[in-house]
């Protein structure tokens, strides 16, 4: 493992420091947590407070898109590891201003039990708290039997969306039904070609051959639905849009948002050169996107691969909600 | 059998140091079906309940109690809150009773209610199940422990992330029954158990 | 060579059309060229235009920096090759709108060649052209007999000053005299992982061991001053705080800006953790910068490593230009 | 010893195809001591040469103007504005004379304009110097290209992406000067000197 770090057990800590120093403008710690609230508290006046978080590792996820337009608050637990209640509870304390707190959660058990933890808490302090389980991951199925899908890219999105509802004075009520309405239109997939390191683990989640990828990784190193030779790029985007296509049925008579997000390790201009795919796939379809965004935004510490969300715009003010101005240092 | 602070605190001793012993196994185990990081997770949350318990707690309530809480705001992912809430509901009861199989009891009941495991969906509720039914009939022996361990092996996971492994799951031992049952473990070499 | 690419001899192509058509708000390319020109004309009348660019590898850098308050243009080369003169002439002549065009060149023969051709081309044109050659990598120390310094992270920097000023109606006398005085206030020094793999080339620019780090090496994988060992975060960022010490005699009665950039493999994780402790560092000598940003911002490809920039910002109006705001995919 | 439209057209073709190739052995010796494009670099320019050619330009001059700008607007990077600055110098003096002793003379001179660099610094100008010089005597041969070549090997590179490395730039051939010495390789076997 060779990483930039010092002892793995300060990553969190370490990471949470740098981020609060370089950007006191946007984020700023609560003491003894690993929770960033939003620096311009007057921004949050009168407005519902929207909390959202998980473990470390997919940065600029989850503090990166604190500030105006987006959340009020991050908390970041340990790599990979759900953030305990406690520290969920402190950030809904935070940035509650009396107009009740809307929590953002990726679904994992463990973020779902711990998230819900705190939110007992917080109810038990009158603080009105919703919430919405984020399970954009297509790769795998849903069924009665098992967890779910998994909260992946997808969910810097809803982040978006509900920010920018938020500061244009949504209600606590109203944040939760546009989060209800919002979720099932947005689908992810992924495909790895290597695997993320834990640093107190010190060697990758899975190994792929030096000529493998695998298709439907999560971003903790779970596992996808199929492994093959590495292919085009154009082959890869065919794949993850036709799975796509399949879920959310897409047609050229509706409107859709694009995120093509690098993992951690792929640079930009695969990422691009994978957006013109995507595109010339849809295009095949008579789908020109109407919004298109590109980069690191849900990573998996230094897992190369990169992830296709397709958001699918039913209304007409999703779409302002993703172009509305935010202030955070990474959106 | 009942449950004392002074038994209790023996208990837990030997239980971080056994996470503390085999904090890579578990991790290894998870990073087979999971996300590899139930090792560290316990490790760091065991660490802070021998903190916790260094400063002596009075009872064996506040003893359960500040386990609880260090469990909670210590381990974090999939197993904080499910080891909290057992530890949790013990503390809860421990105010009317100290029977132990009924202080399990109420710790399995909470845990399956906070994870909504079934027996079957390899979890750690496989091992907290049986040791549940084998202490009210007063039969938990260390093979007891490490055959419902072993059970997991062949499960397929239906909760937690060894779920997205589906089939995939199946012949790997699950690591939080792993964890669960060293915490057994201990409990019968610590002489919870005459 | 893992890549998510079509054909190597594609990837600029490819790239540049996946940019645009991504994000047209902010760039459009000029027909059967790599140049992007800023697609807000609007805001480019009456003010000089400023034309940056390069070998490609190095994205965001430079369309990513395209757009009001930034370049007006970027050239794109093949990767790790300055682009042709025919191209940066067409970028030239798309940008002018009668103030004349501002060149903003990294320190390489072949760029400084190009551009130079280029500049002929467009005083045949009457076009007035000025230009700044950025050579901020302190790693390879200036002499006579060599090449000089390279240019590398800091040049983004120099984008953003410039940028301001041009939007603020600076002439192009104004930007030459801003650009001779900021030039040798930005200083860099880097640290490498790995290497970048060129997908024409198809391997590593160099090999380093499984634990073996190398100082000082450059953005096209140029070889460095020191190999050693793989160090804490910690020990690195005094390595290079120290260098840049030494370069730009920090003082605790000046104020700094600071840049921390991921080379393209290096998650933000550690880039962070990496800030933390150049912060404290440079807190051992009672510096507190005045500005810090973090991220990948001039990458080489798929290294792993980490630039650290330093800029002294002798005048106050140079923070301004920092923080002035900007309309760009990238800044 | 007279440059034809001729004789340059089989020149340009031989030597295309030795950049071609070659390709991968000039890029192995930049990625020595530069950036590994050298071999790309100058294959995609002499693409754009055997193109640009295959148009038949009508005379010397425009042959020698088409190469330029097809060198100039595809190769890039370094090797780009010297060769084409190289052939426009060619293509300018052509209309006065043919003479190739001179012609290489204005090219060598117009490379080191444009470049700055000096025998002795290893770059491609420590062939076409030698070259220039034992055309003037008529001198010139295979061996003494090859010396060139050669000589570039134990230089340190004082220009060019080969002086970041200093010292270590020593016991590496010049990718420049490799690719030059095919140039004139392919004007001594295409019997441009007869
Ligand atoms: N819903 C659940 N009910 C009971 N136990 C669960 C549940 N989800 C996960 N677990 C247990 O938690 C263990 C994993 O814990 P850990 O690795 O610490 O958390 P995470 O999965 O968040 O990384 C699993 O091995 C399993 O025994
Ligand atoms: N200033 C210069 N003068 C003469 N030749 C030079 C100069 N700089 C570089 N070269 C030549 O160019 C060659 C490298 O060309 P190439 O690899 O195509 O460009 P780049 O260095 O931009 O990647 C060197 O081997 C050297 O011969
Ligand atoms: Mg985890
Ligand atoms: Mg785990
Ligand atoms: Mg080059
Ligand atoms: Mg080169």
């Amino acid at each position: 493992m060779k990483k930039i770090i010092n002892d793995p057990q300060d990553v969190v800590a370490e990471m949470v420091d740098g981020m609060v120093r370089a950007y006191p403008q946007y984020v700023k710690q609560i003491p003894k947590t690993f929770v960033m609230v939003r620096s311009d508290q007057a921004s949050m006046k009168g407005k519902v407070g929207i909390v959202s978080g998980g473990g470390s590792g997919h940065e600029p996820t989850h503090a990166g898109f604190v500030g105006q337009g987006m959340l009020s608050a991050a908390v970041a637990g340990q790599v990979f590891t759900s953030p305990t209640p406690d520290q969920i509870y402190a950030a809904i304390k935070a940035v509650n201003t009396g107009k009740g707190v809307f929590l953002v959660i990726k679904n994992y058990s463990g973020d779902v039990m711990n998230f819900d933890m705190a939110k007992d808490m917080a109810e038990m302090d009158d603080i009105p708290v919703k919430s919405i389980v984020v399970d954009d991951d297509i790769a795998v199925e849903n069924s009665l039997y098992t967890q779910g899908k998994r909260g992946v890219a997808g969910t810097v999105l809803m982040h978006k969306v509900l920010g920018a509802a938020a500061d244009q004075g949504a209600s606590l009520d109203d944040l939760e039904q546009l989060a209800k309405n919002v979720l099932p239109h947005i689908n992810t997939i992924a495909v790895a070609l290597s695997a993320a390191t834990v640093p107190e683990v010190g060697k990758p989640g899975f190994e792929l051959a030096d000529d493998e990828i695998e298709y439907g990784v999560g971003i903790h190193s779970e596992p996808g639905y199929r492994r093959e030779k590495i292919k085009p790029s154009k082959e890869l985007a065919a794949e993850l849009t036709a799975k796509l296509t399949a879920s959310l049925k897409l047609s050229s008579d509706k409107k859709y948002a694009i995120l093509v997000n690098g993992m951690g390790a792929t640079p930009l201009m695969e990422q691009y050169i994978f957006t013109h795919d995507v595109l010339n796939k849809l295009a095949e379809k008579s789908i020109k996107p109407v919004f298109v965004k590109v980069g690191n935004y849900m990573t998996s510490l230094d897992m190369a691969g990169i992830s296709l969300t397709i958001f699918e715009l039913a209304s007409e003010k999703w779409l302002d909600y993703l172009n509305y101005p935010v202030k955070t240092i990474a959106w | 059998m009942e449950l004392t602070l002074e038994n209790y605190l023996a208990w837990m001793q030997d239980f971080a140091q056994k996470i503390a012993d085999k904090k890579d196994y578990l991790s290894d185990l998870d990073s087979k079906i999971g996300d590899g990081d139930h090792g560290n997770n316990m490790a760091r949350g065991l660490k802070a309940v021998s903190e916790a318990l260094a400063t002596k707690p009075a009872d064996l309530t506040s003893a359960l109690k500040v386990t609880a809480m260090a469990l909670i705001s210590k381990v974090g992912g999939a197993a904080g809150p499910l080891y909290g809430t057992a530890f949790l509901e013990m503390a809860k009861l421990s105010s009317k009773t100290v029977d132990l199989s009924e202080l399990i009891t109420a710790a399995a009941a909470g845990l399956q209610k906070r994870g909504g495991a079934q027996a079957g969906d390899k979890t750690m509720v496989d091992v907290w199940l049986p040791v549940r039914d084998n202490l009210k009939n007063s039969q938990l022996t260390s093979e007891k422990i490490e055959q419902a361990v072993n059970s997991t092996k062949q499960m397929e996971a239906k909760k937690g992330r060894a779920s997205y492994l589906g089939e995939r799951s199946v012949g790997h031992l699950d690591p939080g029954a792993v964890s669960s049952g060293y915490l057994f473990e201990s409990m019968l070499q610590t002489g919870v158990i005459k």
